[in-house]
């Protein structure tokens, strides 16, 4: 191959590479928390007792995680606000992203909800807590501990959708990775280094999660 | 939104549209079936492999679930040719999505197999089973059941990956709709269409995870 | 070794030519399925200044992101892929000859709220224009709007959906684009009436093959001003929608 | 003064299967009342009733002399709000089989929630009261350990202290030993027996015949989804009337 | 005729801990042996240890004569390949506390397996076979349940079946009756007891003292990894010689 690797180019733009990180990070972070809520909320709506319930949970998620995300981005963006709804760029895609998020992670926890044995919840009303208080203290948080080792495949893969961001103009890592590549035409370097950082973030990602993993896992 | 338009030009790219999605459904199906394979394997190393072998896997899967995907894809496109080995974009493609979906299948093989009691195991150690057998006839069927639901989850995601071979040139669905939409501007109506279409994909994956989920669900 | 792409090419008997599928009038697949456009054309050339069969071409349909790699890889004999000549960039390609220059212009929508560059220059930052995400964008823009926001969009259709859809009030397109687009879909858009910002589209070799680049700069020209003058003006009429004078005979136009 | 627990002809289905036939039994305080019989007998489901973890048909139920889990207006029985039964649930504490300590909480904690939750105790007041009933059991020195890293027994006396510091009317007790390896029994009824000897009201569940002999003040026999039979203990185990009786208490040997 | 089961000096540690000090015990053909001790004696240990689920350091496990699990030449001691291992543990059959059944396949399918995967038989033998030892065990209508739809004795009549329809020399049984109610440990007591009368050899860790004593043709008492006392159960149960085994025996009552 007739090909010099020249990653100075690269470098001379770090300044941009970090801001279109550090605003990943943000939308990440952002639309993983509110995409919890709507996943706890649907998961349990999932395996409610109500049936109308159990289909509108069912419905959402079965929509929306079939879907591609960037068909969703471009909807929200472009056509919601034809309906009168109308976010910039950055809110429309934080409210993809979560409601995107919701949907998978909804499975997620639903096979920890029927994971958990039968017997917590009746351990829970025989000492007189209400339904509600059962899952805030009890359902919930064992429930998070089974789920959280397939937790990081779905938060590595959320953080690395908010790299489609870029479709709507969104400037995080891989936009100005896009636009070093359009200026210098070195596209090897630049897909190099901004893969390195998707790799070392992910990485930070999972281990933070497999140490949270161990820290609160349930002694045995 | 005009729809007279927009089906007058599907249909006229009809042909066109059809070969993407041959080539959507042979890249999807061929990743997802090689890529659980491989990541069954991988999952073992992880659950069982000693320490180096481990190391190494869990490097393999925490590189491959955290790299862009479509980086991934250049990378198997390009890097590959500087070794001498000079894949299609087709085959560079695949491999990659083959490559991603077993890191991922790895980890949830890992999950399934550490939910498995020991005694199962064991007992099957004391009928004399060797390793491969019990993993065959033990393990293996109880870790799919639990596998099934995340396993759906992978198989969707490699069939949205799919859409990224358009970088190395491969007319796969999506890039066959957006040269309609190159011609027509009709974007909205064609990036709805095209959803619809990764729709229903998607859902018959999701409907056959369900119903092999009941075939073997246990008693 | 010393590589000699030429020998390579006509021993092949055919040319391996890279260029994208999705903007017209550039490179785009038409309602018959099949690749065309004017960089399209730019490759039949050289194809037929090979074989002399403008047949004789095998394409490969390559994302922006590919064009480079692809090259570099030696996957594509030449690309044309409506690039801009940058002093950068020609550090990693080697540049043709010129074979069209380009400068960008304003797309408003026609029953918009701006109807043309003056009533832009006077919005001042109420304004957002959409912008393909390019060299130098954001500067680009602020040549000829310097208070607008610029949102940069990765393809045509979605810098010209952010105009459908209100998401920007003007978009910053390359000229032949817009002309283009013009034509395309009559009454919808006009174009605000102000041009700037001119930039050079070249065909890109693998750097080092100096007889490959000659044979390539040699076929560009006598398109331009040589004996493939008609094939050239025909493809520049269907694509750009201009008849072009034929080249001055006597002195060398080029040298002028 | 009106008995602690009174049932009058309590009906109860699954579906199509009919699993208590009528049930009647009143406890005064202090009372400790041994259910025995064979397996699908209705034990269990009786128990739950009474702890309003199961809907009931017919029937009603008091507990000191206030209906539980219904009300019966002009004629018409509806079930009370969910919000309702669950303060009731704190009338009566309840052991089970299978523990059910929440795992992610210490045994402290797994005792402490029901106080400051449904009784409202401030931290440092659940805590004492919690600390209290571990000593009982003899888990103080046990009280920061999670449930994963007792053993059965302790769990089981975990569980027994978390039920009994909601200082419930009364408490039932569903085969709690039967989980356990035999010589971790033996650490839970010493605590089941302690209790009663304290006064407490208690209705159990118990496979062990000796057990039930020795702590009861009454025993009764259910047979499909009847009382077939009840007494003191000296009477059922020393003199029992019916056949069935007499046959089974040969089998539990 | 070498011993079934010939014991020499067995080692086993975990980590730091030393949970085997040295053990010696030799079966004849048809020996039922007892062990018996307290919580964490070792008697589980030495059961895995034999059956090779646990790796150990000293000493040697001889079955019918031929050495397990370790290869001594020329005073270098090497672990055996996995595969040949495997095949040595089918010379033993188990049965487990959780009678770790295959959750996955009905009560035929899982004697099946190891007849058709280890022992080589065909579809057909290996179904014969199974079915006799199912119908044994009294689970011969119910071959096509799934083990969750058995109750506890009848999962563990079935474990029972699929380990010995493998023909071993020597049957290995980990208390198999204290996952059960009271009531089902009886169904479980009476397969063994079947199988000691019908002279199969067989090495067993019981709680159930009035079992062991029936049962066995000698009794071990096992203390802090060592065997402390052995002989006739007339002897151990009648005239324990030593202290711990009469506080032992005292408190297991
Ligand atoms: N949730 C349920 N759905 C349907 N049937 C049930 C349910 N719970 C219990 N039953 C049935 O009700 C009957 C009584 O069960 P119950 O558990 O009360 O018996 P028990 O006397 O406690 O028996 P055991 O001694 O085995 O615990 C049984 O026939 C059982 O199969
Ligand atoms: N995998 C292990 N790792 C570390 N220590 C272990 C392990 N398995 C057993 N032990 C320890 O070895 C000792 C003997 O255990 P073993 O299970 O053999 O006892 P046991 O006699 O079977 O007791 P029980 O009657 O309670 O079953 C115990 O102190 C136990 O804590
Ligand atoms: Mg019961
Ligand atoms: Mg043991």
């Amino acid at each position: 191959m007739n090909y010099n690797f020249n990653f100075n180019v690269v470098w001379r733009d770090w300044d941009l590479l970090a801001s279109g990180l550090a605003l990943g990070l943000f939308l990440a972070v952002v639309s993983i928390a509110i995409g919890c809520v709507l996943g706890l909320i649907s998961a349990f709506g999932m395996v409610s007792r109500h049936r109308p319930l159990r289909w509108l949970a069912l419905g959402y998620v079965s929509a929306i995680r079939n879907t591609p995300i960037l068909v969703l981005i471009l909807f929200t963006y472009f056509a919601l606000p034809q309906l009168g709804f109308a976010l910039d760029k950055i809110q429309s895609f934080i409210f993809t992203l979560a409601i995107y998020a919701g949907a998978y992670l909804a499975e997620v926890f639903r096979g920890g909800l029927l994971a958990i044995p039968k017997g917590l919840r009746e351990g829970g009303l025989s000492i007189g807590l209400t339904e509600t208080q059962i899952k805030a203290y009890i359902i919930v948080p064992v429930m998070m501990r089974n789920v959280l080792p397939s937790l990081s495949n779905n938060f590595i893969s959320l953080f690395k959708d908010t790299s489609l961001a870029a479709a709507i103009a969104v400037p995080e890592l891989t936009f100005y990775a896009r636009k070093i590549n359009v200026e210098t035409f070195r596209v090897i370097e630049t897909w190099m280094v901004t893969s390195l950082i998707y790799v070392f973030t992910c990485y930070l990602i999972a281990n933070l999660l497999r140490r949270l993993e161990t820290r609160i896992a349930l002694p045995r | 939104m005009n729809f007279t338009q927009m089906l007058t030009s599907i249909w006229n790219a009809r042909m066109s549209l059809l070969a993407g999605l041959e080539n959507t459904l042979l890249i999807s199906l061929t990743a997802i079936a090689l890529g659980s394979i491989l990541g069954i394997g991988v999952g073992l190393v992880l659950t069982y492999g000693g320490m180096i072998s481990r190391f190494f896997v869990r490097i393999y899967t925490d590189f491959l679930r955290g790299t862009p995907v479509f980086v991934l894809i250049l990378a198997a496109y390009y890097m590959l040719s500087v070794f001498g080995w000079n894949l299609s974009a087709f085959q560079a493609g695949v491999l990659a999505l083959t490559l991603f979906c077993s890191s991922h299948v790895g980890e949830i093989v890992r999950g399934a197999l550490n939910a498995i009691p020991r005694g199962q195991t064991e007992a099957a150690k004391s009928i004399g089973l060797t390793f491969s057998q019990t993993f065959l006839s033990v393990l293996l069927p109880q870790a799919l059941r639990q596998m099934l639901p995340t396993w759906v989850n992978t198989a969707t995601e490699i069939v949205k990956a799919s859409t990224l071979l358009s970088i190395i040139g491969v007319t796969e669905l999506l890039l066959a709709t957006q040269q309609i939409i190159s011609r027509t501007y009709l974007s909205l109506e064609l990036y709805l269409f095209v959803g619809v279409i990764y729709f229903v994909l998607n859902f018959l994956i999701e409907q056959a995870g369900r119903a092999l989920e009941r075939r073997v669900a246990i008693p | 070794q010393t590589s000699d792409k030429l020998q390579e090419v006509l021993e092949r008997g055919y040319l391996v030519f890279g260029t994208g599928s999705t903007n017209p009038p550039w490179h785009f697949v038409d309602e018959q399925n099949e690749l065309v456009g004017f960089d399209v054309d730019m490759g039949r050339l050289v194809a037929k200044a090979l074989f002399g069969d403008t047949e004789a071409i095998e394409f490969v349909q390559q994302s922006g992101d590919a064009r480079i790699p692809n090259l570099a890889t030696d996957r594509v004999d030449l690309t044309c892929q409506f690039m801009t000549v940058t002093a950068e960039r020609a550090q990693q390609v080697e540049f043709t000859v010129p074979y069209y220059r380009e400068g960008v212009g304003l797309l408003l929508m026609a029953n918009g709220q701006y109807a043309d560059y003056a009533a832009l220059q006077e919005a001042g930052s109420d304004i957002t224009v959409a912008v393909l995400q390019n060299v130098y964008a954001e500067e680009m823009v602020h040549a000829a709007l310097p208070e607008a926001s610029v949102d940069q969009y990765d393809s045509v259709d979605l810098m010209y959906q952010a105009l459908n859809s209100n998401r920007a009030q003007a978009a910053a397109t390359d000229q032949s684009a817009l002309r283009w687009l013009m034509v395309q879909n009559p009454d919808r858009y006009v174009d605000a009436g102000y041009g700037w910002n001119p930039q050079t589209y070249s065909c890109a070799v693998q750097p080092g093959d100096q007889r490959w680049l000659n044979f390539v700069n040699t076929v560009l020209r006598e398109g331009m001003t040589g004996v493939e003058f008609p094939f050239y003006a025909e493809s520049f009429k269907q694509w750009f929608g201009a008849e072009l004078e034929s080249p001055q005979i006597g002195f060398p136009v080029e040298f002028k | 003064m009106s008995p602690v627990l009174k049932i009058s002809g309590l009906h109860k289905s699954f579906g199509d299967l009919e699993v208590l036939k009528g049930i009647d039994l009143d406890m005064e305080k202090g009372d400790v009342v041994s259910l025995i019989g064979s397996s699908g007998s209705g034990k269990t489901t009786l128990l739950r009733c009474v702890n309003m973890l199961e809907d009931f048909e017919g029937g009603t139920i008091e507990i000191s002399g206030k209906q539980i889990g219904y009300l019966t207006e002009n004629g018409q029985r509806r079930r009370l709000p969910e919000r309702e039964i669950a303060r009731q649930r704190a009338m009566t504490g309840m052991a089970f089989q299978q523990f059910n300590l929440f795992p992610h909480m210490t045994a402290l904690k797994n005792v402490t929630l029901g106080l400051i939750k449904t009784k409202k105790f401030s931290r440092d007041e659940a805590i004492s009261i919690a600390e209290t009933w571990l000593e009982r059991v003899g888990m103080r020195e046990r009280k920061d350990h999670y449930p994963g890293q007792l053993s059965g027994g302790q769990q089981q006396r975990v569980a027994i202290a978390r039920a009994i510091a909601m200082n419930p009317e009364l408490m039932l007790f569903d085969e709690v030993t039967s989980a356990l390896d035999p010589e971790l029994v033996k650490e839970v009824l010493a605590v089941v027996r302690d209790l009663a000897s304290d006064g407490m009201t208690m209705l159990l569940v118990t496979h062990e015949m000796r057990f039930a002999r020795d702590v009861s003040t009454k025993v009764v026999f259910m047979h499909h989804g009847r009382i077939h039979e009840q007494g003191p203990p000296e009477q059922i185990f020393g003199a029992p009337q019916s056949d069935r009786l007499v046959a089974f208490l040969a089998d539990s040997d």
